[in-house]
């Protein structure tokens, strides 16, 4: 096994990098992917070593990016767009919710369009303006597309293939903030034998209140579940992973045992992904719970100036406080 | 194409100086190339903006030809329309008046070329040898669009205006990946859409995108004067075909409603796609002659007059007068075609009565290639649930 | 009092009317508003009246429409944009999530941005695609707009004045499918002391079970109302009106009294609408819930072929169905 | 402006030749406007594509205030840069490079009109009279920007790409509407944007927009050859400024090194737009002499040798090379603006430091102008929870 110490970023460069040595059809696609390597260098090295008809610097234009990757997609190609920042996808709106979704649809299964639209998501990085944002609820709403997150180095890494491999339009969200953090990465097992794209894992089990998180708030519910045994209370941790569909699964089992349930996400509360999660678990664990599942959530403004992000953004207090909360009911 | 007959004017004469009279005595714009005038008769060469000359060589069967699929695809939209009148379809976007623009650029094509329409090319889906019932299934709302985009090289009806540009110029990207450019038997793409969709962000990213990735496409634009109610001056104050040099390629303006010119303007600008030229643009210039749809109201937005203006210029009356004049065809040929567009016509419609509705479970077919659990379960509960109206319920 | 009995179309064009009077800086824009008076006559006869500075056909592109309303807006003016159809909105959803939701939030209050967008929207009409959707998620998510919808001719002459006169940013849905619907319309009384813009309504009181609803749906969650109250259970119905800020001060006290709650609205479950009041409803009323929340929408794919959509949406049969299983919970 | 002295040209005298020969050696482009040269020459007037003559006519007190505004602006940009290397900005867009496309423009805007700009016009910003501390507060992450546009004249700063240029056209057409264009003192309004920018719909469909409603508008480009690491090459094959025939209105390149030519490039097309005569596009041709942003590292795309040519085109060092020759200014003309460029910059970076976080519950502020009940309820949460963790919570 050959198992490496690898950043998130550069896991995911990894995994890029496999997927276009396995694939001749995959296509790189984005603003700055080629020379620069993307402004997070996820695709570094890529242009140099597959050439530029592999990695393709585009022009600054959002729809076009991924209308001609709806294109290539008719043509057998199977693009992988780079948008640059969560905050730069609206331009690219129109083209995702009414063409990547709706073309395998509209033409009874005759188009597939196997895309992968990767987006640096979240906050914590003390960025300006729309460099922030959690935009996953408009795309998890979105039928015909499926969405996933990966929240740790071997994930990224495995996950990115997956998603290529697969003929579903998926929007891939990375957690921008966790790019630098490094964790263990199994280079050589097969993908066939990987841990399904679509599903939820147990990050850390337990058995008094369940917390389901994804993306960047997955090391947060950890950290407040290490910070909550040392009072004695093991949460059980839940990465959701894949957000369109949803796998629910492992979140009933638990909640059935533990009855309280708290929900973590940076993107505000109003219809976020913790919203349906609470509507789905309420009506499959009705009689389980001991406290209605609550949600700690970025709240219901834009994205704030950086200075205050630390406050928007949920953390290890803000988890634990729901989960007395959700205990004092 | 085979040579023509010695009636018409061949390949090699030069008639620049008449070509440029007549269009400009046509259409009132110098600039717009035209080969069959409004009153049948033919010029042998007209020249666009870059000094392109234009002419065709067509044999007589070719001519009939033309001349055929412009009233087949005229008979058959006004089957549509009919139909919708009464009450089997939902909704039709009719073809009426840009029948030559349709076919010629349709006819144009060669097999290996691609087609990205928007939801009014029946003429050019007609070209493409797709069964003409397919889109009537769209407008009837049994199905979304049934062809196969890859069987017929024409893509899905797309009915957000000018989406599909992009799509056209990612296809032609890959042909260019592909490397299958810079030859004869290259393939080319071409992208259909309305003067309404030049104002769209799309379709300049498309231009954009083809220019700089220097993509074998066609940009075809249909000028037929109005995006529903609005005329063309609310999209734009110069001509459209302008738009292109601005992004650094070629555009030319055709007299839509002349199947010969628009054909050859069409097959060059495809043919130095192929050849590795890179993108054009081309506006047909032409008119709308029903309303936008069968929903809509024209009376309220334009003059009778000006309909009246552009009956004159009618792509099959001109087309007939020129097979008349120049004997290429007579009145028992076009009987038998008006014979034949009824017959198809007639069986249209009686296929169109019989389709089916699908049953509704279908709407959880193919939402996504490798299905959903989610989407699993809402089928089993809807099955259930429709199950539970049924005297016989399992 | 001058009550007169109005389509909800003709209600709309009558409000548009008076807030075009009312304030010189009130401008309609949109595709084919003028001349032809919009594809469903809401804005018949305006351009023709106010002139065609007043009522402005503009270019077809959205985000055009939406970006050059925001400098309208930064000018001065008022602008009331029209989006076709419901599935059109998507090229203008960068315009309208960067630009019109942050604007005032960016500037810290010193632009404001008094725009309304009206857009026909939902199903049942027998359209084509991309005409019968229901993208109301898509902007209650988005902090800094609000969202509302009306479901009545009395409801669409008021609160479409409302809306103009608010300067906060607003969605305006309109029920296409009611638009033919008649209504009395009381076109005297005045504005001021009309019921409040963000507030929901109870439209038949009830003990048996609450069911809410808005928009095309409205009429039938009354219709199932009439006729559980044929089998002796008498349904609570209200009406919404505003998505965002939902108002649920009515839903809470009638679901504490009813302990069971059914959601009712076109668009598609998962992350709907019905999610958020769903779980705002079970932290609310946890301990008077008999039965979970239980939603019925449309289901989670693409809107489908018309021939299928009397399926596809929800009917009276799919609400007494939830109804009924709320009471067997 | 008052009259030149005597050693510069002033209106009137025709040199139409000689502008075209010195632009063209300049930058091996007959079309590119240029009224100084990279040596400090001064060239009397230039040609535009539509044969405008361009000219300035400044007095020596004016000259030595454009320089002051270039040096000072250039100043104050470094002073950021150092703050944000010093961890006291999160981010910093650096105008290296581009302060007499910015100082050019900015100054030839009067004081009705109005600007939209994006994230990286610290220069016009400075023009227009505001504190030039007011964008360090977006960068440093206490604010999002702290300016009354309506105040200044001046818009927020925009950070999605071309979204602005609609802004800017929809406001024009408001100017329009209000009756405020036709006379000498008309409003105008100007939108920048950068090269990339040219690649957005949003901008292309300004460009539509604001030519079917003739806005008094300046599309003003600076091209400064890059967007992040994409050379101009990645968004178009032609010069940019042809995009604007596309379009149906004036496009001209200007030397954006140049102070003078950008504004009399900048005057006239302002004029134009004010006094009715619609929009216009400006294309100054420059150079982004730094990194994108404080983030990038230019050195992965780009070559040493190409910022060193473009080093000798320095907009400051040849208006400084101008006074001197022509003795419009001396040594301690000089040494009096570093100082005083020196102080200010001193006074802006202790102004920084002390700049205050704001207070967290401020992020409740202003989503909307009529606030919200469920936000006032997170509101007040919050309050409670923050309190919570104070020793002394109430
Ligand atoms: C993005 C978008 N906006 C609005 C519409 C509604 N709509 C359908 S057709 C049409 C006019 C299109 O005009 P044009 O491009 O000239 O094509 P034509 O219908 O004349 O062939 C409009 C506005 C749409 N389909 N898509
Ligand atoms: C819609 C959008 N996409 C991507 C970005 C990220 N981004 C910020 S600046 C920039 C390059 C802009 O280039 P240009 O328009 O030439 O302006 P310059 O920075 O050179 O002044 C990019 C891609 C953005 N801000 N907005
Ligand atoms: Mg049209
Ligand atoms: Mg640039």
């Amino acid at each position: 096994m050959a198992t490496e110490t690898l950043t998130l970023g550069k896991a995911l460069n990894t995994g890029l990098r496999r997927a276009l040595e396995n694939d001749p059809k995959v296509v790189i696609m984005g603003e700055d992917v080629g020379k620069l390597g993307g402004v997070f260098r996820i695709t570094d090295g890529l242009q140099k070593d597959f050439g530029d008809q592999r990695v393709i610097d585009t022009p600054l234009a959002e729809s076009g990016i991924i209308g001609t990757a709806v294109g290539l997609a008719i043509r057998g190609y199977r693009p992988v767009c780079e948008i640059q920042f969560d905050g730069f996808v609206y331009p690219a709106y129109d083209q995702i919710v009414s063409q990547v979704a709706k073309m395998h649809y509209r033409s009874q299964g005759k188009v597939r369009i196997p895309m992968v639209i990767r987006i640096p998501y979240g906050g914590g990085i003390g960025a300006v303006e729309h460099h922030s944002e959690s935009p996953e609820a408009y795309f998890a709403h979105t039928a015909g597309l499926k969405v996933v997150t990966c929240a740790n180095p071997q994930d990224a890494y495995v996950m990115i293939q997956q998603a290529i491999a697969s003929d579903d339009p998926i929007v891939f969200l990375e957690p921008k903030r966790r790019y630098w953090e490094k964790g263990p990465v199994d280079l050589e097992a097969p993908l066939s034998e990987a841990y399904p794209l679509h599903s939820a894992r147990v990050v850390r089990p337990g058995t008094a209140a369940t917390v389901l998180a994804y993306g960047p708030m997955v090391r947060v519910a950890l950290d407040a579940a290490t910070a909550a045994a040392e009072d004695g209370r093991e949460l059980e941790v839940i990465d959701l992973r894949t957000l369109s569909p949803l796998d629910l699964t492992a979140a009933y089992e638990s909640v059935k045992r533990t009855g309280r349930c708290v929900v973590v996400h940076e993107a505000p509360g109003n219809l976020g992904m913790g919203s349906e999660i609470a509507a789905r678990i309420t009506e499959e664990c009705f009689y389980s719970l001991e406290a209605p599942v609550l949600r700690v959530t970025g709240f219901d403004t834009p994205y704030p100036a950086s200075r205050v992000e630390e406050e928007y953004l949920p953390d290890l207090d803000r988890v634990l406080d729901a989960v007395d909360r959700a205990f004092g009911w | 194409m085979a040579k023509g007959d010695p009636g018409v004017p061949t390949r090699g004469r030069r008639a620049a100086p008449r070509s440029k009279q007549a269009a400009s005595a046509a259409a009132g714009d110098p600039e717009l190339v035209q080969l069959l005038t409004a009153e049948g008769e033919r010029i042998e060469s007209a020249t666009g903006p870059d000094g392109t000359e234009y002419r065709v060589d067509f044999t007589d069967e070719e001519y009939r030809g033309l001349y055929r699929d412009l009233v087949l695809v005229r008979k058959l939209d006004a089957e549509a329309t009919a139909l919708q009148r009464q009450g089997e379809l939902g909704l039709w976007a009719s073809l009426l008046g840009q029948e030559a623009a349709q076919v010629g650029s349709g006819r144009a094509l060669r097999t290996q070329d691609m087609a990205f329409p928007t939801y009014r090319e029946h003429g050019v889906l007609y070209c493409r040898g797709i069964d003409p019932i397919m889109p009537l299934g769209l407008f009837r709302g049994v199905d979304q669009g049934g062809w196969d985009p890859n069987e017929f090289k024409f893509n899905m009806y797309t009915i957000v205006i000018g989406a599909q540009t992009l799509h056209a110029t990612g296809y032609a990207m890959g042909v260019a990946i592909d490397g299958k450019t810079g030859t004869d038997d290259g393939e080319a793409v071409i992208a259909y859409f309305g003067d309404g969709a030049t104002s769209q962000g799309d379709v300049n990213e498309a231009f954009v995108w083809a220019s700089v990735f220097n993509a074998p496409l066609v940009f075809f634009c249909q000028n037929n004067q109005y995006a529903i109610s609005e005329p063309l001056e609310r999209q734009t104050r110069v001509p459209l075909y302008r738009r292109a040099g601005g992004y650094g390629f070629p555009g030319v303006r055709v007299d839509g409603n002349d199947v010969l010119a628009t054909y050859a303007v069409t097959r060059h600008a495809l043919d130095n796609a192929r050849l590795g030229q890179g993108p054009s643009l081309i506006e047909a210039y032409t008119y709308r002659m029903g309303a936008h749809t069968t929903s809509d109201d024209p009376t309220r937005y334009r003059i009778a007059s000006e309909v009246e203006a552009w009956q004159a210029k009618d792509p099959i009356a001109r087309m007939k007068a020129f097979l008349t004049k120049q004997q290429i065809a007579d009145e028992s040929f076009f009987t038998e075609i008006d014979e034949q567009a009824r017959t198809e016509s007639v069986h249209l419609r009686e296929r169109v009565l019989n389709m089916p509705n699908p049953e509704p479970v279908t709407m959880f077919d193919h939402v996504y290639p490798h299905g959903s659990p989610e989407l699993d379960v809402q089928r089993a509960q809807f099955t259930k649930y429709m199950e539970s109206f049924e005297g016989s319920a399992h």
